[in-house]
């Protein structure tokens, strides 16, 4: 299995989230540059957290303009997965590669901390080492998580089965308590929560760790 | 010449900065404000002159980058 | 209908050429004694450059001329020391060819101006401090003082100063994982934002400022040069007075972003072997960073102002040298390395110019639009700096408050609920979470804890960290508050499981032109400086900020401790959490007399701030702590608190709310004053969980050993009760704990 | 009667937002864009219908909590 981790200027948690690949995988992921325009094959690219750009402007528009995106998104036209955590997210809505857009929290702050998440569907080769409706604690770091799209988009992430994780407890008002979403082929998550944050038992806890586990069975 | 392009969240799209400053300018006695809502400005110093052709140049700023049309709307302003 | 606001007119920036006049001077922040000193030294008169330079330089932020005959008193080395205070930040020995670098700062008048900018800057402003001397940073904390709950400034400067700090922390990526905030009627119209930020390198790999090799290339890398901050080391140096809101253009705006791309091209730089020297442009920006790099290396420096990259027209010399803008660096590199360097700059879009070179003259040449501005001597401005012995006069000493003298209560429970709702005890977690604790992830414990504990990337051992000081205590007997502020640093770490280190500080005082101020400052080093010692707990940073006044109000005496430790083994690290389990024994450690003077218990429930500040044995504090640190590495502890603010009950409050594990409490024997047994605040003490059978053990080794030992009850269920009748749910007592701060920001 | 308040950083005050911007115009390719500043717009919806005590009103929110007036100046402008 090969991975890519996709390294914006800003982006901050490129480093967190190859350790716990290297940890599921045995192997080091490779970091590549945004400014590059090709990507080495890649079975899986994740775009990590972090503020690329500084979230100026709008959080991920102008790395989702980054020249790495066109051959990400041609990987991913030809299946390979893809994990937007956080700040990966929200480029990946700035892409088009997932619907709708992340706002502002509504409380206006950010917010660190554990939050507790509903696994909504396992069927999917991210979330198959969860069980469906069970309850996850993962923590989040954001300012802009604020899940925003119109109802007929929302209708149809839930009728399709593309909510991956909702907020037991909405942190910061997304529609329909939405942490994580799929794309159509259900390659393609987007998640607000850190899974890289809590694979590790020394950070005080493990339930981000199935989530690596799963990618690496269904790429090896 | 200069350009001003306005984004504003569309209608229909909560508004949390905006719903903040309603109930601070309440909780400062400022009566009489019934909606508030916060968008962006971005000024531009353009070297093209021309102005059909600045504001083609800047729509399709906006449309590549400057606006998430997804929640958002713009407008475009020329100054010299 | 359009109605135009008109700006008000900035100031004019200062023509190099200008005729120095009295005003001028004055306006500097010289006094006439010391212009005339630069008349002798020079035997001319300066330029308006010149003023200017020595203007920033002689201010007492940047030369510590009141403060340093005080400060060459503090102990600064031991055998983990491997650079003491002289540098950017201190370095200590953490073993296996790494160190720990570490520095706190303060950015008080500008937070108060503008506490967004304000605070973020801070945290800028020391990051740079840190990863100039090749560290990564892995971990920022913040010593915050406000002025009362009710003031009508208080929240919205509590609300910009921690988003602020936020802001900049969580962008740049590196975690934010303790600090302290109090609120006293003293910070009204001085509040106190110091930041502190903690890096690893490579023992091998060290990076200092002192610049060496005559012809070697001078480097200015970063961000542009603006206006912004013009000043800034001045008005640090300057008592607030109404006019102050005048002042404000002076406070700069960060870019974190810059910052993080700064961090990620110089650690790339460091890698090799081009860089002799390097320091970061802080207050007083390029002037002193050119000075001090020079000085330091008895070398001169020759800059050509015209290729200092600038984001404004027309600059002049004076603007360019004294600009605070943030996110930029000097750097001396080795001859021939320029490109190789200019490549990694330009990579992550940042400015690199060579601007200068060095001399074998000791002067600082400085030319601008093909003539020379300025051209200085360097020993007046820096070596030969004034330093001043203030006159002091020492704090009267308050008299001992008995515990029959303070009120007492029969409810204990209803008065720790009261007590753990207030603005100094009540939980300060709306402030963390606002924070990005967690990022590089390497957070072992959160914020919420004594020490909070950040892993050394890809090893099994921790750094341990906590920032303390009780200015209350300070103010009633400074050098007893002095060595309180160390002694608790030193406890939280060792509560953590931590081997405390060293310290670095931040002595945040009033006017020292004062006697009675200047009194305190000299009180709280003397008992900095004996707690230190006797502690092997060497200071190896800091920073003072004085002149925290407006209209003759100083604050209290405040001299932030950022205390470091180590942790050998993560295995063997240790929370206050209560584990959930039945029947472990709570073991308190350490003496109660029973101290109330200056308490919490004493402000909170009688409204008084009296009587002398609880004592403290350096003695025992040493005695009880190691004692308490072999429990954690023997694995027979279960859970730490040390007490603090509040006393013994408010500190098993905490490790229940902690771990949500309810506490059965005995009713202390033979005690007339229950009241001071629950909330005295006596120095020196733990409380310990464990199980049955080793507290029996640990008693008897602890009696050996002379350290005081007291059962106090244990762990059962989710409540916590006193005796048989006394019960309070962790349920409402949480609620309680939690909802002061966020109810308070909610306006 | 709505009003519109403009809130731009003061010139010389950095901005890193527009600097961003102006970066991320050119690496699409965006050419002739000299600068790119960064504000802030806030629209508010009054009860007020006299021009002046708006105007008045709406200044008055602007120097107590709209704009930092230490960094920002702002333009107002009424509609109806
Ligand atoms: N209170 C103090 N105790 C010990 N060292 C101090 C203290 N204040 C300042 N120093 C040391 O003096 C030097 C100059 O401090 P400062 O001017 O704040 O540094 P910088 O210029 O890097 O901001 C530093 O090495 C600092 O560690
Ligand atoms: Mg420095």
């Amino acid at each position: 299995m090969k991975a890519s981790v996709i390294v914006f200027p800003g982006s901050n948690c490129d480093r967190d989230v190859a350790v716990s690949l290297e940890q599921a995988m045995g192997q080091k992921p490779n970091m590549v540059w945004h400014a590059d325009s090709e990507l080495p094959p890649s079975d899986l690219i994740v775009i990590p957290g972090g503020f690329s750009y500084g979230d100026y402007l709008r959080c991920g528009a102008i790395a989702g303009n980054a020249h790495i995106i066109r051959p990400v998104k041609e990987a991913a036209e030809k299946g390979a997965m893809v994990l937007g955590i956080c700040n990966g997210f929200q480029v990946l809505t700035e892409t088009g590669l997932l619907p709708g857009a992340l706002m502002r929290n509504a409380d206006l702050k950010f917010i660190c901390k554990d939050a507790p998440l509903s696994v909504e569907t396992s069927d999917t080769p991210f979330t198959k080492g969860y069980k469906q409706g069970q309850t996850i604690s993962v923590p989040v770091a954001h300012h802009d998580g604020n899940y925003r799209a119109d109802e007929d988009t929302l209708d149809r992430l839930e009728g399709e089965g593309r909510v991956a994780f909702r907020y037991a407890d909405n942190p910061n008002g997304s529609a329909r308590d939405i942490a994580g979403i799929l794309s159509e082929n259900k390659r393609v998550l987007g998640m607000m929560p850190h899974p890289e944050r809590c694979a590790d038992p020394l950070l005080g806890g493990t339930d981000g760790k199935a989530l690596f586990t799963a990618i690496v069975e269904e790429l090896s | 010449m200069k350009a001003r392009v306005t984004i504003m969240l569309k209608q229909g799209v909560l508004d949390p900065q905006g719903k903040a400053i309603e109930h601070a300018l309440t909780a400062l006695d400022f009566d009489g404000v019934n909606e508030a809502r916060q968008g962006k400005i971005i000024e531009l110093e353009l070297t093209e002159t021309d102005q059909a052709k600045a504001t083609a140049q800047v729509t399709d700023m906006c449309e590549k980058l400057l606006a998430n049309t997804v929640i958002e709307r713009y407008d475009i302003e020329l100054m010299d | 209908m359009t109605k135009p606001v008109v700006e008000k007119p900035e100031a004019t920036p200062l023509n190099p050429y200008t005729e120095i006049t009295p005003e001028l001077v004055a306006e500097h922040g010289l006094s006439e004694e010391e212009y005339a000193t630069i008349l002798r030294a020079l035997n001319r008169e300066p330029s308006g450059t010149e003023l200017g330079i020595f203007s920033a330089m002689w201010s007492e932020h940047c030369s510590y001329k009141s403060s340093k005959v005080w400060l060459k008193t503090l102990p600064t080395e031991g055998p983990q020391v491997i650079q003491g205070p002289g540098e950017n930040a201190g370095v200590v020995d953490i073993g296996d060819g790494q160190a720990a670098i570490f520095k706190m700062e303060s950015h008080n008048h500008p937070s108060f101006i503008e506490p967004y900018q304000g605070a973020a800057t801070g945290v800028g402003g020391i990051l740079r401090d840190v990863f100039t001397m090749g560290a990564r940073p892995v971990a920022n904390l913040n010593a915050l003082r406000f002025g009362e709950p009710d003031h009508p400034k208080t929240r919205h400067l509590v609300g910009g100063v921690v988003a602020g700090i936020g802001g900049y922390g969580n962008c740049i990526g590196v975690p934010t994982i303790g600090g302290e905030m109090n609120f006293h009627s003293a910070y009204n119209g001085n509040i106190l934002v110091n930041a502190m930020t903690i890096g690893v390198a490579q023992t091998n790999k060290i990076f200092y400022s002192a610049a060496a090799g005559i012809g070697n290339p001078v480097v200015y890398v970063g961000s542009k040069t603006g206006r912004d901050g013009i000043h800034g080391a001045t008005m640090a140096s300057a008592e607030f007075d109404d006019q102050s809101e005048e002042k404000r253009p002076t406070v700069q705006v960060g870019d974190p972003f810059t910052e993080k791309l700064l961090v990620e091209a110089c650690l790339e730089l460091m890698s090799s072997d081009a860089i002799v020297a390097i320091q970061d442009m802080g207050a007083a920006g390029l002037t002193s960073s050119a000075v001090e790099m020079a000085s330091k290396g008895g070398v001169g420096i020759d800059i050509n102002l015209d290729h200092v990259p600038t984001r404004e027209q027309a600059m002049n010399a004076y603007e360019i040298m004294l600009s605070e803008s943030q996110e930029r660096m000097l750097m001396i590199l080795e001859p021939g390395r320029e490109d190789e360097a200019r490549a990694i700059f330009e990579k992550w879009d940042l400015d690199f110019a060579v601007i200068g070179e060095l001399t074998d003259t000791e002067r600082l040449v400085l030319r601008h639009d093909g003539g020379i501005v300025c051209d200085l001597p360097l020993d007046p401005i820096g070596e030969e700096a004034p330093e001043y012995e203030r006159p002091w006069e020492e704090t009267p000493k308050q008299a001992r408050l008995r515990p029959h003298e303070v009120e007492g209560t029969d409810d204990m429970l209803g008065t720790l609920k009261t007590m753990m709702a207030s603005p100094d005890l009540c939980s300060r977690r709306w402030v963390w979470e606002q924070y990005d604790h967690m990022v590089m992830g390497d957070t072992v414990i959160r914020p919420g804890s004594d020490a909070a504990v950040v892993r050394v990337h890809g090893t099994n051992k921790g750094i341990a960290a906590s920032t303390d000081v009780t200015p209350r205590y300070c103010f009633a007997d400074p050098v007893e508050g002095g060595k309180q502020a160390v002694a608790e640093a030193w406890r939280n770490l060792t509560a953590s499981g931590a081997k405390p280190l060293a310290i670095t500080n931040c002595l945040n005082f009033g006017n020292p032109t004062k006697p009675r101020i200047m009194g305190q400052f000299a009180g709280c080093v003397t008992g900095i400086g004996e707690a230190a010692r006797a502690l092997d707990f060497p200071i190896v940073s800091g920073n003072v900020s004085l002149y925290n006044e407006t209209n003759g109000v100083g604050v209290l005496p405040t001299p932030a401790i950022g205390g470091v430790g180590l942790i050998a083994d993560l295995e063997k690290r240790m929370t206050l959490a209560l584990p959930d389990e039945d029947d472990l024994v709570l073991l308190v450690i350490g003496n109660a007399k029973g101290h109330l003077g200056q308490s919490i218990y004493l402000r909170e429930m009688t409204g008084k701030e009296e009587g002398a500040p609880p004592a403290v044995d350096l003695e025992a504090e040493l005695r009880h702590g190691n004692f308490v640190r072999d429990l954690i590495t023997d694995g027979i502890a279960r859970a730490v608190h040390d007490v603090s603010d509040g006393g013994l009950l408010v500190t098993i409050a905490e490790m229940a709310l902690a771990g949500k594990k309810g506490v059965a409490l005995c009713e202390p024997k033979d005690c007339d004053h229950p009241h001071a047994f629950w909330f005295g605040e006596d120095q020196g003490r733990y409380v310990v969980a464990l199980s049955a059978d080793d507290a029996d053990k640990v008693i008897t080794t602890a009696l050996k050993a002379k350290v005081p030992v007291t059962r106090v009850g244990k762990t059962t269920g989710d409540q916590l009760t006193i005796g048989d009748t006394n019960t309070i749910s962790l349920t409402d007592l949480n609620d309680a704990f939690e909802s002061w701060l966020p109810t308070f920001m909610a306006g």
